[in-house]
């Protein structure tokens, strides 16, 4: 096994990768903001793509050198392999329902009237403002029941 | 003894479990009656279901019965020494694999119609962006505001009603299911159709109800511990019935209400 | 016939210098320690022995079955004669003379699934189950981490104690269903048991979580590492197996729910706003004037997003309660009816499979949630493609039976019994999975039915299966055969009685979790038929007194027996019963699968793993 | 009954177990060491407990009408700094994991030590950064940002808190030299779990201090 005869990379070399990427990516965050940016305004994508591609470099760093993953067995591998896949489903079915939801509407419970203003809703229905008790309005509404 | 009792336990599921089914129809253990226009295709697809499930549950259930029965006899030598068939496994592989294929691929053009975007009515009185009514639930009872003369909904001139609903009948009916607190659901059994009301969502339903009559609107989500009672009614009336009560309502809600 | 590659006797080193336990390269085998005695508190309280902890958990989710089934049973009542008084119960509940009120119903049912769920079968199935067969059944001396074991079983102890005290709590337990959907379950107002029964609720159920994601960990690595020489991974008992999967799927699928009680949690405590929309009305009362449990300002919170974690675990849940149930069932079904399991490595691609496809189905609960439709399109496909591999499962059961010399045994006749309701609740999940149809049938009374027949006629068959097959090796004495099959025939018959009528209130449009169905006039003409489940229920219930009885009379008055009453194959069968601490008197080479019965090669219709030929 | 075949009795001559046996321990497995392995399925089920908070964030976050620029709300360059330490420690958890192969117990208790500072050091700027915050009223119950905030940063930060303690661990027992050469692995598994933590906190602050 390797690692018996020590680490088998230098680890002064993936630490300094990870500090310039770390200084990189924040001079990137206060530079590029895609509507704060000190220098240049960049489309989201490209922002936030340049951001996380530094950071999963970063992060690959630490699993295959900090970790050293890259002198691992398969069966380590293989431990660890279904993680990716189960995020990205748990991702992608959620994103429809939570990221972009058509039917999704708030504030809840109050409405606009024709002038813009905020009614509350209950303030229409509610007992006490006017329309009686629920049954009483069951009632009222001339009833099949 | 034993042998033979669990034989006839075993022979009695599927016996019995047939017959339960066909008896149910005549118990009214069975489907309310269906008066919604998909109502019939969704009992249909049960039914094409119950069908395709009928024949496997008899198949399997027979087999483990004469199986069970056959090679529980006394005997003094040894069963059958096999680690399986290739062949076989190929065979109960692949007849289900079409068959739940089928399966699948019948239900789909019935779930887009219902519940698809793309499978709201169009062309009559109400559409997706301009529903019959927005439908609120809260605990634990359902109310519906209808838009009133100027056709927008959330303006001053709505009107609104409580625990009935009134809907034209032979009509694409559109609405907005709305919650107020927590999740409820809308359900008429006799239309067939189901839509949890979600806090936060305005959720576009329809429906075309093909009788007239009034319905229990049951809610089918739990919602506390009213839920059990969160009635409401779908009345399903005539075009010119339900004219009629709209103008009703309309002279109600505004002779006591803040107008 | 298995290729048989018959390993070369073991090279034994004696206390192998400077070697942690599993370091050596595969094949090493170690002679570790000796026997020596332990003190009462060490041997049975806080045991490290795999045999102990096992019984642990099999005491401990015996005892919160009978509070779950009595659950069950206020639940039968109420349906059967809502609102009338309970006889005998006016004590517990004053102020209605003994009948259940709607809040307590809410909390029954609540509580009757999530005590069923997560204190009985997954406990039983891999607590008890998988603790006491799999080290014996490899071969190994013990689980790998003995201590992390300990802690697993008592890691529940805090779940335990944290359940029963949402008892007590004003407003009583969570009332939300054991779905535990928001905003219904974080809103205080919104309902009484989501004062702080929920808030104990969500506590209790991550201890579960911690507990159960222990005994995974151990698991796995007990079954890759500890197997004994020869052992390969296609030489295990598909009981091993099915504990094996499920261990994959609570890793992997378990945590996502302990993130997302966490946060439903802080939603409650500190008004996060994860899962609770902003400005709901409750109950009259708008945002500013709750306590707690609504976020003021807190705005974006999405019920569904708690829907997809709590499925995204719930559903690989609910085949945790199956996998390794499969796997006691084709064990059990081998060895009593003396015939190779048939199809072994579709058994095991099958079950490996339900399990892979059980990751991608969770939608199918949410079809009439509001969830995309688009997305309930695919889910529904991968769902019904799921039958497949069930399906597999249920031809090769067949299979194993044809052609078998079938001892009828009270073992086997569970174990057939589950095959056969097995067939019922995975066909009517067809229904379910087909999505037209489950906009009607969602949350009515064929869901009941279809999940009781998995988990109750299913996997609880399976456990009591198991509980006959291994008491022997257990306790060193059979349960009595006579008392077993009455058991066995009274409750196969009260179960069907009792949840097959289910799906004809289903079908008649009857929605779960009403405390009272007649409030509507389409339900009103089901009273008889929910009357006769109930009596049915009931009468299942006082039959279980033929299992307390045999169980615990077979404790100290049962038939001695020896090592290997059933004849069977596989390790467990060649160590005492019961085994002492090490499980095995001396090094074992195992040269066969554990299906070799009426084997041609030996005269006896068995051939252990462990003899050579 | 007719079909079950007689159930033998107890026989002590054969049924009995063997007085004085000793125990076998085997390993059938690929060569990893036991613990690893396990730690690695640990680390699987830690993976997913931060899909459930960090996959609750994004999409709740792309799903926000509008989302607070984090450059307003927190001390990035603070933060940043923060980062860097936690990626020492790590490297120096590395060195302290050669020691411990090499069988350098002084140096190996060295590294601990200064992982340990460090690590606390990260700790205490977040403890830090937590009272600024609150002092100035950003609750967690304000904004679905701050929601999200505390639930993600909150949890690592328990998770940086059990590292710091499970280093002190083995630290201490380094020190009264009970990790031999041949024990390292004890030291690398908690190695494992620390750079977890770290890997973790490298995509945070990405994603909820810069995005
Ligand atoms: C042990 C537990 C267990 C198991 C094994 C299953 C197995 C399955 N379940 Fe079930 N399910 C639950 C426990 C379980 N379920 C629970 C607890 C709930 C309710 C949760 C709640 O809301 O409270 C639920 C709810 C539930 C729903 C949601 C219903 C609703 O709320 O509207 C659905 C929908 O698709 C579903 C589907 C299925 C399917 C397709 C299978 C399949 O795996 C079944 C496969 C098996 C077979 C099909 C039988 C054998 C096969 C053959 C004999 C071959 C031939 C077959 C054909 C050709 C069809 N289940
Ligand atoms: C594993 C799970 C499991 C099990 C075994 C059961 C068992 C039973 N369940 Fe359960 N049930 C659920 C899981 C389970 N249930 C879930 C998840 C729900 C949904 C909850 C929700 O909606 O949120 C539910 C809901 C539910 C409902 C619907 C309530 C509603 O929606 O309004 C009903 C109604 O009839 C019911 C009835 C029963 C009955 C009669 C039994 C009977 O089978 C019980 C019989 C019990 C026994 C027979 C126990 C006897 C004791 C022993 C054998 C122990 C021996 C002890 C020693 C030796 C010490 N259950
Ligand atoms: Cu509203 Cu149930
Ligand atoms: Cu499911």
């Amino acid at each position: 096994m390797s690692h018996e005869k020590g680490l088998g990379y230098s680890i002064w070399n993936i630490f300094v990768a990870l500090f310039v990427l770390t200084a990189v990516e924040v001079a990137w965050g206060y530079a590029f903001h895609h509507n704060t940016g000190l220098l240049l305004k960049m489309p989201v994508w490209l922002f936030w793509g340049g951001l996380l591609l530094m950071a999963l470099v970063k992060g690959l760093l630490i699993f295959m050198y900090f970790m050293h993953m890259r002198f691992e067995r398969w069966i380590v591998w293989g431990l660890i392999l279904p993680t990716p896949l189960l995020v990205m489903i748990v991702l992608a079915a959620n994103m429809p329902d939570t990221s972009f939801n058509e039917q999704r509407d708030h504030p809840i419970g109050y409405l606009e009237d024709q002038t813009g203003e905020i009614v509350n809703a209950l303030d229409t229905l509610h007992p006490a403002k006017g329309r009686g008790t629920l049954h009483g309005a069951a009632a009222e509404g001339g009833g099949g029941h | 003894m034993m042998r033979l009792i669990a034989f006839l336990l075993l022979i009695a599921v599927p016996i019995l479990g047939v017959y339960t089914f066909v008896n149910a129809q005549e118990h009214n253990w069975w489907f309310p009656p269906a008066y919604s226009t998909f109502a019939p295709d969704i009992d249909w697809l049960f039914n094409f279901i119950m069908y395709m499930v009928a024949f496997t549950f008899i198949v399997t259930e027979v087999a483990l019965a004469w199986f069970v029965w056959q090679y529980s006899a006394k005997r003094n030598d040894k069963g059958v020494f096999t680690h399986g068939s290739h062949k076989l496994e190929m065979i109960w592989t692949a007849i289900p694999a079409v068959a739940l294929l089928v399966i699948a691929f019948t239900q789909m053009e019935t779930f887009a119609k219902i519940k698809f975007a793309s499978g709201f009515p169009t062309d009559g009185p109400y559409t997706r962006e301009k529903p019959i009514a927005e439908v609120w639930a809260s605990q634990f009872d359902w109310r519906f505001r209808y838009p009133g003369d100027d056709g927008v909904l959330g303006t001053v001139d709505d009107l609104e009603s409580s625990f009935e609903f009134v809907v034209p009948v032979g009509v694409n009916v559109v609405f907005h299911l709305r919650a107020r607190d927590v999740i409820h659901s809308w359900f008429v059994p006799e239309f067939r159709l189901k839509q949890d009301a979600l806090p936060g969502h305005t959720i576009p339903v329809w429906f075309q109800a093909t009788k007239e009559g009034s319905y229990d609107l049951v809610c089918a989500e739990l919602c506390g511990w009213g839920h059990y009672k969160m009635a409401g009614r779908v009345r399903v009336v005539s075009a010119q019935e339900f004219d009629a009560y709209m103008a009703e309502l309309k002279a109600k809600w505004f002779s006591n209400g803040k107008e | 016939m298995n290729p048989v590659s018959t390993p070369s006797a073991p090279v034994i080193t004696h206390h192998a210098p400077h070697l942690q336990p599993g370091e050596g390269e595969p094949g090493t085998v170690r002679e570790s320690h000796d026997h020596h005695e332990l003190g009462f508190l060490r041997k049975y309280v806080f045991s490290l022995d795999h045999k102990i902890i096992g019984l642990q958990f099999l005491f401990s989710g015996l005892v919160f079955l009978v509070l779950g089934g009595l659950m069950a049973m206020a639940i039968r009542y109420q349906l059967a004669w809502p609102w009338t008084p309970m006889p005998g119960l006016s004590w517990m509940f004053p102020a209605t003379g003994g009948a259940i009120t709607p809040e307590f119903y809410t909390m029954l049912f609540t509580m009757h699934g999530t005590i069923m769920i997560f204190f009985v079968i997954i406990p039983l199935l891999t607590g008890a189950f998988g603790n006491f067969l799999i080290p014996l059944m490899i071969g190994a001396a013990d689980m790998a981490f003995p201590k992390l074991n300990m802690f697993g079983y008592w890691a529940m102890w805090p779940a335990f104690v944290l359940i029963l005290m949402g008892f007590f709590v004003e407003g009583g337990h969570a009332a939300g269903g054991w779905t535990s959907y928001p905003p219904l379950s974080t809103i205080e107002s919104a309902a009484p048991g989501s004062l702080s029964g929920q808030t104990y609720w969500l506590m209790s159920l991550t201890w579960v979580g911690v507990s159960s994601m222990m005994g995974a960990v151990n698991y796995v690595t007990t079954i890759v590492k500890m197997r004994a020489p020869g052992m390969t991974l296609m030489r295990m008992p598909l009981s091993v197996w099915g504990l094996f999967i499920a261990a994959f799927l609570q890793l992997f699928a378990l945590p996502v729910l302990t993130a997302a009680s966490i946060m439903q949690l802080l939603d409650r405590v500190i008004d996060t706003g994860f899962f609770t929309p902003t400005n709901l009305i409750v109950n009259n009362l708008t945002p500013d004037s709750f306590a707690h449990g609504m976020p003021a300002a807190a705005a974006g919170g999405q019920p569904l997003l708690w829907q997809h974690l709590f499925w995204f675990y719930s559903h690989p849940a609910v085949y945790i309660l199956v996998v390794p149930a499969m796997g006691f069932t084709s064990d059990i079904l081998a060895v009593h009816a003396r015939k190779p399991i048939f199809g072994y490595k579709p058994m095991v691609y099958s079950m490996a499979a339900i399990a892979g496809l059980g990751f991608i189905v969770w939608g199918h609960h949410m079809f009439t949630s509001g969830m995309n439709p688009a997305l309930g399109m695919s889910f529904m496909v991968a769902t019904i493609m799921i039958a497949l591999p069930s399906a597999i499962k249920v031809f090769n059961w067949l299979g194993t039976l044809w052609g078998g010399r079938i001892r009828l045994n009270t073992p086997m006749l569970f174990a057939i019994g589950f095959v056969s309701m097995f067939i019922i609740g995975g066909l009517s999940g067809i229904w379910m999975a087909a999505t037209p149809v489950d906009i009607y049938i969602h949350d009515t009374y064929i869901v009941v039915a279809h999940f009781h027949y998995v988990v109750f006629a299913g996997s609880m068959f399976a456990i009591f299966s198991a509980i006959y097959h291994w008491y022997p090796k257990m306790f060193g004495r059979v349960m009595n055969e006579t008392l077993g099959k009455i058991h066995f025939v009274g409750t196969f018959i009260f179960t069907n009685c009792t949840f097959y009528m289910m799906h004809q209130l289903g079908v008649a449009g009857l929605m779960r979790r009403t405390a009272d169905p007649y409030a509507y006039d389409v339900y009103a003409h089901l009273q008889p038929l929910n009357e006769f489940i109930t009596l049915s229920a009931f009468c299942m219930f006082a039959w279980q007194i033929f299992f307390v009885v045999n169980f615990f009379h077979s404790l100290f008055w049962g038939y001695r027996v020896g090592r290997n009453p059933w004849q069977a194959n596989s390790l467990e069968w060649d160590a005492p019963s019961p085994p002492g601490h090490g499980n095995f008197d001396g090094p074992l080479v195992v040269h066969r699968g554990p299906y070799e019965y009426s084997s041609p090669e030996v005269a006896e219709d068995y051939l252990p793993q462990t003899r050579a030929v | 009954m007719t079909t079950t075949a007689a159930i033998a009795p107890y026989d002590p001559a054969v049924d009995a177990p063997k007085p004085h046996h000793a125990i076998y321990d085997y390993d059938s497995g690929p060569p990893v060491n036991r613990g690893k392995f396990a730690i690695w399925l640990f680390l699987a089920t830690e993976i997913m407990f931060f899909t459930g908070l960090i996959g609750a964030y994004v999409v709740l976050r792309i799903g926000a009408d509008s989302w607070p620029d984090p450059e307003n709300r927190l001390a990035v360059l603070i933060t940043a700094i923060n980062t860097f330490i936690l990626i020492v420690s790590s490297a120096t958890m590395v060195k302290a994991v050669e020691r411990a192969m090499l069988g350098d117990n002084d140096g190996l208790v060295k590294w601990l030590g200064a992982t340990v500072v460090i690590g606390a050091t990260f700790v205490g700027v977040q403890v830090y950064e937590y009272a600024e915050l609150i002092k100035a009223g950003n609750l967690p119950n304000v904004d679905i940002f701050w929601s999200t905030f505390y639930a993600m940063t909150g949890f690592h930060g328990l998770h940086v808190t059990v590292g710091v303690i499970w280093n002190l661990v083995v630290m201490i027992a380094a020190m009264r030299r009970k990790i031999p050469q041949e024990k390292y692995m004890t030291v690398e598994l908690a190695g494992l779990y620390w750079h977890f933590v770290d890997l973790v906190w490298v995509l945070l602050f990405t994603i909820v201090y810069l995005m």
